[in-house]
């Protein structure tokens, strides 16, 4: 039997990324189980919620290594509980995959530690790249105060040169603000604004999303990976969301993926699996989990249970096929993704549309 | 000038959601000197409660009624379970079993709904309503007239019954209170039901704006209590003038100052407010004598 | 010799330290063990101003933020070394609660928390928002502190889980030592007069505000080094160490286990430091049980656990 | 009227009162007096009910009291002026009273108000007052008079001559003995033995949690043992 | 010059005169008695003495130097104690720790010391104790001096703050209805113990309204009626005053030998 771990945030202010990222971990072990284990041994999740803080995050980092004793760890919903499990994998020698969004976790490159989602420095660049295409050259900022929102917001503004485009107003709120008109007032009121970025998750991006219908800003409106689900559209309202634009990864637009395309089987499969064992809608954090596990997966088929040589298999992963994108590891890259797994998305009549 | 006016209709509306949770604490602390820190999660149940039951396939109006009750029951409950066995026990630690109190009702959400973030239509509509060149939601009017409303109701009741004299008088001396006569348990539990339902249907009307999911609780309870500190604890006029106030500051700084630092600038003005009055801008000061 | 509460106090303590990890059937037990310790540091803190001087603060989650950067920075940008950006914390955290501590203190009860909060807030919020130094929500390494590296030349090899629960155990027993000394007094003794009656402590000559400063100083201390040592360990810090929740978490710690006692204060630290670790077993109903306990504590044992289980002890063997 | 029995109280594990047995008739003043500490006040405490019983019963218009719960008392016709007054001190005087008269909302509660302001003007002077900016003997007649509010067919008093000038405890002791007219009971704990026994119709002696004597109030006013250790003389 | 002059005190409270240019002076070994009706603004004249109240107008003057308005605990340091009329006890800490406060300031140190439990911090906590438990003593509390203090009966609470008022050892004490509460004969004790204390050389001022005490021990009395002197002189002539036996005394005067 193999042990693997898992620190996440299912609950407390995360928890709208670590519950279905749990939920996808306890699905997929089930279903490996059930077809027999890995080379014939059964999986054993070890699982703690914790709840977004970072120093029980290390705790339970330090209790799957030393009393649970796992081949590996998946989690670190958050960047905070990332960084600090970072520690323990690394002294430990585990084999450690995040569900994370900043670049820092990756690079530069630790031993031990790789990650599934794709950076939120991808995620700006892929968002400056549809402006850069629609001619938008200055733009305002609104971010929210959490660690996704902060982290993204300095990524932005560390790429935007590149793209040629200038950040004329920069605001922030805080993620369990009610109101973001008098934010959303100032960069309508900052001249020469050509577009609004929001970087955020949870409520704020939905109600940045009504009070700037509510404002009648009329630029278009650009949102983060951090509201990739179903779930945006409802809460913002499909007035509000209409033309909002978000990167992506193919997960959300399963249905309309082209036949063709590589994704296509996995994201559906994945989709329709957890929509059915849960009852709610699949998301891309969700999806960040599964391809945390498949990679590991992947990885004790090919090296069994010893963590050395898992670490070597997961860092030889290539042409691994998941819900973010086709996935490529090497000794440089922990990561393995690169720009085209992400898709422009623009939310047309209440769903999804693939901006070319 | 559109834009000092958009700030102001941000701030009194964000105000209202606050003054309203302010509100609820006043009758709870009047009744015993206890601040509920259970009190957000009123709120988050009259809105969560509320989506479900609408969910569910119940009207909006019944859901909410359905919603406000229930979380009436869950207050009483409270009361009964919690704070009436702990009787006589320092206010620290009633205060510290409100606060298990506000975990478990927050655990037991996450349960009972889930944890997703949802919202429910607004009462009449989302065309913004166009003043002089500012914008304000048709349900920001429902959360101000809501605000108001209680509050008018809360002030009559303490300052025009009886009943409401009895509230303030056993919180005052339980002791003399049980001596003339007010059952002090009842007094109690009509307070924990009026808070509650006060909380949750603080819920039902901010819902729409503020959006709602298992642990919005927390916040809202903070920003409450602030505000109610600010305009002096225990006072209806106070939680209403320090809710908007409140709010009115996270507007003008997020507008004029920093976004960053907009709760910073209503801490410094609510530390600078006490410093100057202690008792906050209405509250009362002891009359205790040596 | 009479045993007075005070070395009874001490030796339980060093016994607890000393003796448990002869039962720790893994290296994670000296990490939960190291963090009850910091914590427990913490609590002796508040017990000194909640406990004896009877001042409620929200905000002291802020100091251990300060501790736990000072850490973080001061080798970074300053050059010092690590235990030196303890000390540096410490004194910067004193004089914080010295300047915030003189206005705020001449509220009482609520307001007196709800100015607290606000500093603790404040503190957190240039902790999160001031990027360019703290690097912001997501933390920032911390150096290591190299202890474990000089008693290594010495010839005291230890894990890093085993150096730290040593480590904040000694320094945890240090605090309740200094606050246990404080309790008999003339000190302790005119903080705990003011928490009866100010005025009564003012007519027999206390100094009132001056007292109850130097509580607020003494405890911001506490929690300063507590922040320190946390950051230290983990070799990382975020600014959630500086929460309220952080802060909402040393009352109730303090309160829980009985805030008037330095050993209640530090049992109740270490149930809630293993509660979560525990109630793991529970899975999802984890948050509901955690409250539950807290009600429960609170309502049968309304004087913390520990004071009120000596009651009972006492009651039956009498 | 009042049978109490073998009452037994005590604060956490020190008993302190140890079986008490006393009587009131209808109509009649009795008087208990005590050294400091002996438990006259806990007495009273357990007759308005906010003291935990422990042992033996209180008989009240021959119904068992003990089970009774304190709020319910004063329907019963049992009020109560405590030991350090315990007035309201957030509300006004004019409050205070009212509730006094909490279960009434009747013509007679305007009535009872006026007629203690009568006894007591000053209180009248300071109705819109908050109570707790009375001078202490301002409240000891506010905690009296709010007693009387309730319309009590038997009133316990516990020091209510403490913390007043002379004149006024003349007056008050005056009212009390008036009090016999309206056919109210009195059971009256006072550290001026001297001025309650004469007023007094009966009197019991009571010593650590013991009730060690007692008689008519001329029995005992002329007891030497009384005289020296309670008069002074 | 006096210990302790009161120059024309006086204080409103929203209109109302409480206290209106009172003046006396009080020497060591002497007792002063404030008398005068309930409301007669008594209380009141102690805590502005005492610097519990910011006086609207006049001056207190301590051994020649204008305290007016001064903080209890400077006053503290230059000998004034005093207790309440409303007990004012450290509910949760012992007897014996009581009677100890009242040495706070000669068993106060640096912080630090006491912090580290320096041999100098227990000396002085030492020296605290012997003193308190005599005092315990004096007033007959010896046997409860490890009891809370929240648990005892009301007069004994009376008798302890005395104790710890006395521990300061003061040049001017303020007693506050000191025998309320008491019965005749517990009374009587402290009557002994307020003189002994007198001739000790102190300076008390004294508010009672058991007259027989105060007639008993009072070298001087003052007599205030809504906040304004009525009188002053010797107990005899105080006592025959028509105002004063109007105002307060009534005809207790004739009971009190009954
Ligand atoms: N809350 C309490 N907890 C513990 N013991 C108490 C408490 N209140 C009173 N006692 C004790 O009970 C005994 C009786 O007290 P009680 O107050 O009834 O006396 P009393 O006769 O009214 O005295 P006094 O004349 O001084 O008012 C005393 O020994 C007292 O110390
Ligand atoms: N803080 C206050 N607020 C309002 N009124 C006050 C205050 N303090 C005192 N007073 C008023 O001042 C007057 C004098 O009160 P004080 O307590 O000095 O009387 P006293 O002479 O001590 O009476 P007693 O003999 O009843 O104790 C009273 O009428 C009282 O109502
Ligand atoms: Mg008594
Ligand atoms: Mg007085």
């Amino acid at each position: 039997e193999i042990k693997i771990g898992a620190t996440l945030s299912a609950t407390g202010p995360a928890s709208f990324l670590g519950d279905p990222e749990a939920k996808t971990l306890e699905m997929l072990v089930e279903e490996v189980n059930a077809a027999g284990g890995i080379n014939g041994e059964m999986l054993e999740l070890v699982m703690y919620d914790d709840g977004g803080d970072p120093n029980k995050a290390r705790t339970f980092a330090t209790r799957l290594v030393e009393d649970d004793e796992v081949a590996a760890i998946i989690g670190g919903t958050t960047t905070g509980t990332t960084m600090s499990i970072i520690p323990v994998a690394e002294d430990a020698e585990i084999p450690f995959i995040s569900l994370a969004g900043a670049v820092d976790i990756i690079d530069p490159v630790k031993a031990w530690v790789f990650k599934t989602p794709h950076t939120d420095r991808m995620a700006c660049q892929k968002i400056f790249e549809d402006m850069q295409k629609r001619g938008v050259t200055k733009i305002g900022m609104i971010s929210g105060t959490d660690g996704f929102g902060a982290s993204m917001q300095a990524q932005c503004k560390g790429v935007v040169g590149d793209y040629g485009i200038e950040i004329v107003a920069d605001e922030t709120y805080d993620p369990k603000d009610a109101d973001m008109t008098p934010q959303l007032t100032n960069i309508k009121n900052t001249a020469g604004i050509q577009a609004v970025l929001n970087p955020g998750f949870g409520q704020g991006p939905s109600i940045v999303t009504r009070n700037y219908k509510q404002l009648a800003v009329g630029l278009p409106l650009y949102q983060s990976h951090g509201v990739a689900s179903k779930g945006f559209i409802d809460l913002a309202g499909v007035e509000a969301a209409e033309g909002v634009r978000l990167p992506a990864a193919a997960l959300l637009v399963a249905d309309i993926l082209p036949d063709s395309d590589p994704q296509k089987a996995v994201v559906t499969a994945y989709r329709d699996g957890f929509e059915k064992k849960t009852g709610t809608p699949v998301s891309t954090f969700g999806g960040h989990a599964y391809d945390a596990f498949m990679i590991l997966k992947g990885a004790l088929e090919k090296a069994g249970g010893e963590p050395a040589a898992i670490r070597d298999a997961i860092e030889g992963t290539t042409g691994y096929v998941g819900t973010g994108g086709i996935v490529n590891m090497t000794a440089e890259d922990h990561l393995g993704l690169d720009l085209t797994a992400f898709k422009m998305l623009e939310i047309k009549n209440g769903d999804w549309t693939i901006v070319e | 000038m559109s834009e000092l006016l958009q700030f102001l209709f941000s701030g009194v509306t964000v105000g209202a959601v606050y003054a309203l949770v302010a509100l609820g604490f006043t009758i709870i602390y009047n009744a015993s000197d206890v601040v509920n820190f259970a009190q957000g999660e009123f709120v988050m149940l009259g809105g969560m409660a509320t989506v479900f039951a609408h969910a569910a396939g119940l009207p909006l109006p019944l859901a909410a009624l359905v919603a406000i009750v229930g979380t009436a029951a869950v207050g009483v409950a409270l009361n009964r379970l919690a704070i009436e066995p702990a009787r006589g026990a320092p206010v620290v630690s009633l205060i510290i079993i409100t606060i298990g109190a506000s975990i478990f009702i927050r655990g037991a959400a996450q349960l009972v709904f889930d944890k997703q973030i949802h919202t429910f239509p607004a009462f009449s509509g989302d065309d913004p309503i166009r003043i002089l060149g500012a914008t304000i939601l048709p349900q920001s009017l429902w959360v101000i007239a809501g605000a108001v409303l209680v509050f008018v109701a809360l002030w009559l009741f303490f300052t025009r019954t009886l009943l409401g004299r009895a509230v303030l008088a056993t919180s005052n001396n339980r002791l003399a209170a049980q001596l003339v006569g007010i059952n002090t348990n009842f007094v109690m539990t009509l307070s924990f039901a009026l808070s509650a339902g006060i909380g949750a249907l603080a819920g039902v009307l901010v819902t729409p704006i503020t959006l709602t999911s298992y642990d919005v609780g927390l916040t809202l309870a903070l920003k409450g209590f602030a505000a109610a500190m600010l305009g002096g604890m225990g006072n209806p006029k106070g939680a209403l003038a320090g809710g908007l106030l409140l709010g009115l500051l996270e507007a003008m700084t997020a507008g004029y100052l920093s976004s960053q630092y907009k709760d910073a600038a209503a801490f410094v003005v609510i530390l600078a407010v006490l410093f100057l009055m202690p008792q906050g801008l209405f509250g009362r000061k002891s009359t205790d004598r040596v | 010799m009479k045993l007075t509460p005070k070395t009874a106090t001490l030796l339980v303590l060093a016994a607890l330290v000393a003796i448990t990890p002869f039962f720790f059937p893994s290296g994670y037990y000296y990490r939960v063990g190291a963090l009850i310790f910091v914590n427990g540091l913490a609590v002796t803190g508040i017990v000194i101003l909640t406990g004896y001087a009877g001042q409620v603060s929200l905000g002291h989650a802020g100091f251990a933020g300060i501790g736990g950067y000072a850490c973080a920075l001061a080798p970074v940008h300053l050059g010092l070394h690590p235990a030196l950006a303890v000390v540096l914390g410490a004194v910067m955290s004193a004089a914080l609660a010295w300047l915030v501590g003189r206005p705020i203190l001449r509220l009482k009860g609520y307001y007196l928390g709800v100015a607290s909060l606000g500093m603790g807030i404040l503190i957190s919020m240039v902790l999160n928002n001031e990027r360019w130094l703290t690097r912001g929500p997501d933390g920032i390494d911390v150096p290591d502190l190299g202890l474990r590296g000089v008693l290594k030349d010495w010839g005291l090899n230890l894990s890093n889980g085993e150096f730290w629960y040593f480590f904040s155990g000694i320094v945890m027993i240090l605090g309740a030592w200094a606050a246990l000394n404080l309790h008999q007094s003339p000190t302790g003794r005119a903080l705990r007069a003011l928490h009866g009656s100010e005025i009564a402590a003012r007519t027999v000559g206390v100094d009132v505000s001056r007292l109850k400063l130097q509580a607020f100083v003494i405890s911001a201390v506490y929690a300063s080094v507590s922040g320190s040592l946390l950051a230290l360990q983990n070799k990382f810090i975020t600014p959630d160490v500086a929460g309220f929740m952080h802060s909402i978490e040393m009352v109730t710690m303090a309160v829980l286990g009985g805030a008037g006692s330095v050993l209640g204060a530090i049992f109740g630290a270490g149930i809630l430091t293993l509660l979560p670790q525990v109630l793991t077993v529970f899975a999802e109903y984890e948050q509901m049980v955690l409250g539950l306990v807290m009600m429960l504590v609170m309502i049968f044992l309304r004087e913390g656990l520990l004071p009120s289980i000596l009651r009972k002890l006492r009651g039956t063997g009498e | 009227m009042l049978t109490v029995e073998g009452l037994r109280s005590r604060y956490g594990r020190i008993e302190v009162l140890h079986g008490i047995d006393l009587h009131v008739d209808s109509g009649e003043i009795v008087t208990v007096v005590g050294a400091n500490g002996a438990g006259k006040t806990t007495l009273l405490r357990c007759l308005s009910g906010v003291q935990p019983v422990t042992g033996g019963s209180i008989t009240f218009r021959g119904e068992a009291l003990t089970p009774v719960p304190a709020y319910k008392r004063l329907k019963r016709g049992l009020a109560q002026s405590p030991e350090g007054r315990q007035i309201f001190t957030n509300l006004t005087v004019e409050e205070n009273l009212r509730l006094g008269a909490f279960l009434f909302s009747d013509d007679r509660v305007e009535k009872d108000m006026e007629d203690a302001f009568q006894m007591f003007p000053i209180l009248k002077e300071k109705r819109n007052l908050a109570a707790g900016g009375l001078s202490g003997g301002q409240q000891q007649m506010l905690a009296m008079a709010r007693a009387l509010m309730g319309r009590p067919s038997c009133l316990l008093l516990d020091e209510p001559s403490m913390g007043l000038a002379p004149i006024v405890v003349q007056q008050i002791f005056d009212v009390v003995k008036g009090l016999k007219a309206l056919n109210v009971t009195v059971l009256l704990v006072e550290q001026n033995a001297f001025g309650a026994l004469k007023i007094a119709d009966r009197g019991y002696v009571m010593e650590t949690g013991h009730i060690t004597m007692s008689g008519t109030a001329a029995e005992l006013i002329a007891d030497p043992r009384i005289r020296e250790a309670y008069l002074g003389i | 010059m006096s210990l302790l002059d009161i120059k024309g005190l006086g204080i409103t409270f929203g209109g109302l005169r409480a206290v209106n240019e009172v003046s006396f002076s009080v020497n060591p070994g002497e007792i002063v008695s404030v008398i005068g009706p309930n409301g007669a603004g008594k209380t009141t004249l102690f805590n502005m003495i005492s610097g519990v109240y910011l006086p609207g107008a006049g001056q207190v003057v301590l051994n020649g130097e204008d305290v007016t308005g001064m903080r209890p605990d400077l006053l503290a340091r230059r000998g004034m104690s005093r207790t309440f009329q409303n007990l004012q006890i450290f509910q949760s800490m012992t007897v014996l720790e009581n009677a100890i406060s009242g040495y706070h300031l000669q068993e106060r140190g640096p912080v630090l010391a006491d912090l580290l439990g320096l041999p100098s911090s227990r000396r002085r906590s030492k020296a605290a104790e012997e003193g308190a438990r005599a005092l315990l003593a004096r007033v007959g509390l010896e046997r409860a001096a490890e009891r809370e203090a929240g648990n005892l009966s009301y007069g004994a609470l009376k008798r302890l703050e005395i104790a710890r008022a006395l521990a300061l050892n003061p040049k001017v004490l303020l007693l506050d209805e000191p025998a309320a509460g008491c019965n005749a004969v517990e009374t009587e004790e402290i009557d002994h113990l307020i003189a002994e204390v007198a001739k000790s050389g102190v300076a008390i001022l004294l508010v009672e309204h058991d007259m027989k005490m105060v007639m008993r021990i009072s070298s001087h009395i003052v007599v205030l009626d809504h906040g304004e002197k009525i009188a002053e002189g010797d107990p005899a002539t105080v006592s025959r005053d028509p105002a004063v036996i109007a105002a307060y005394l009534g005809t207790e005067a004739e009971n009190a030998d009954g």
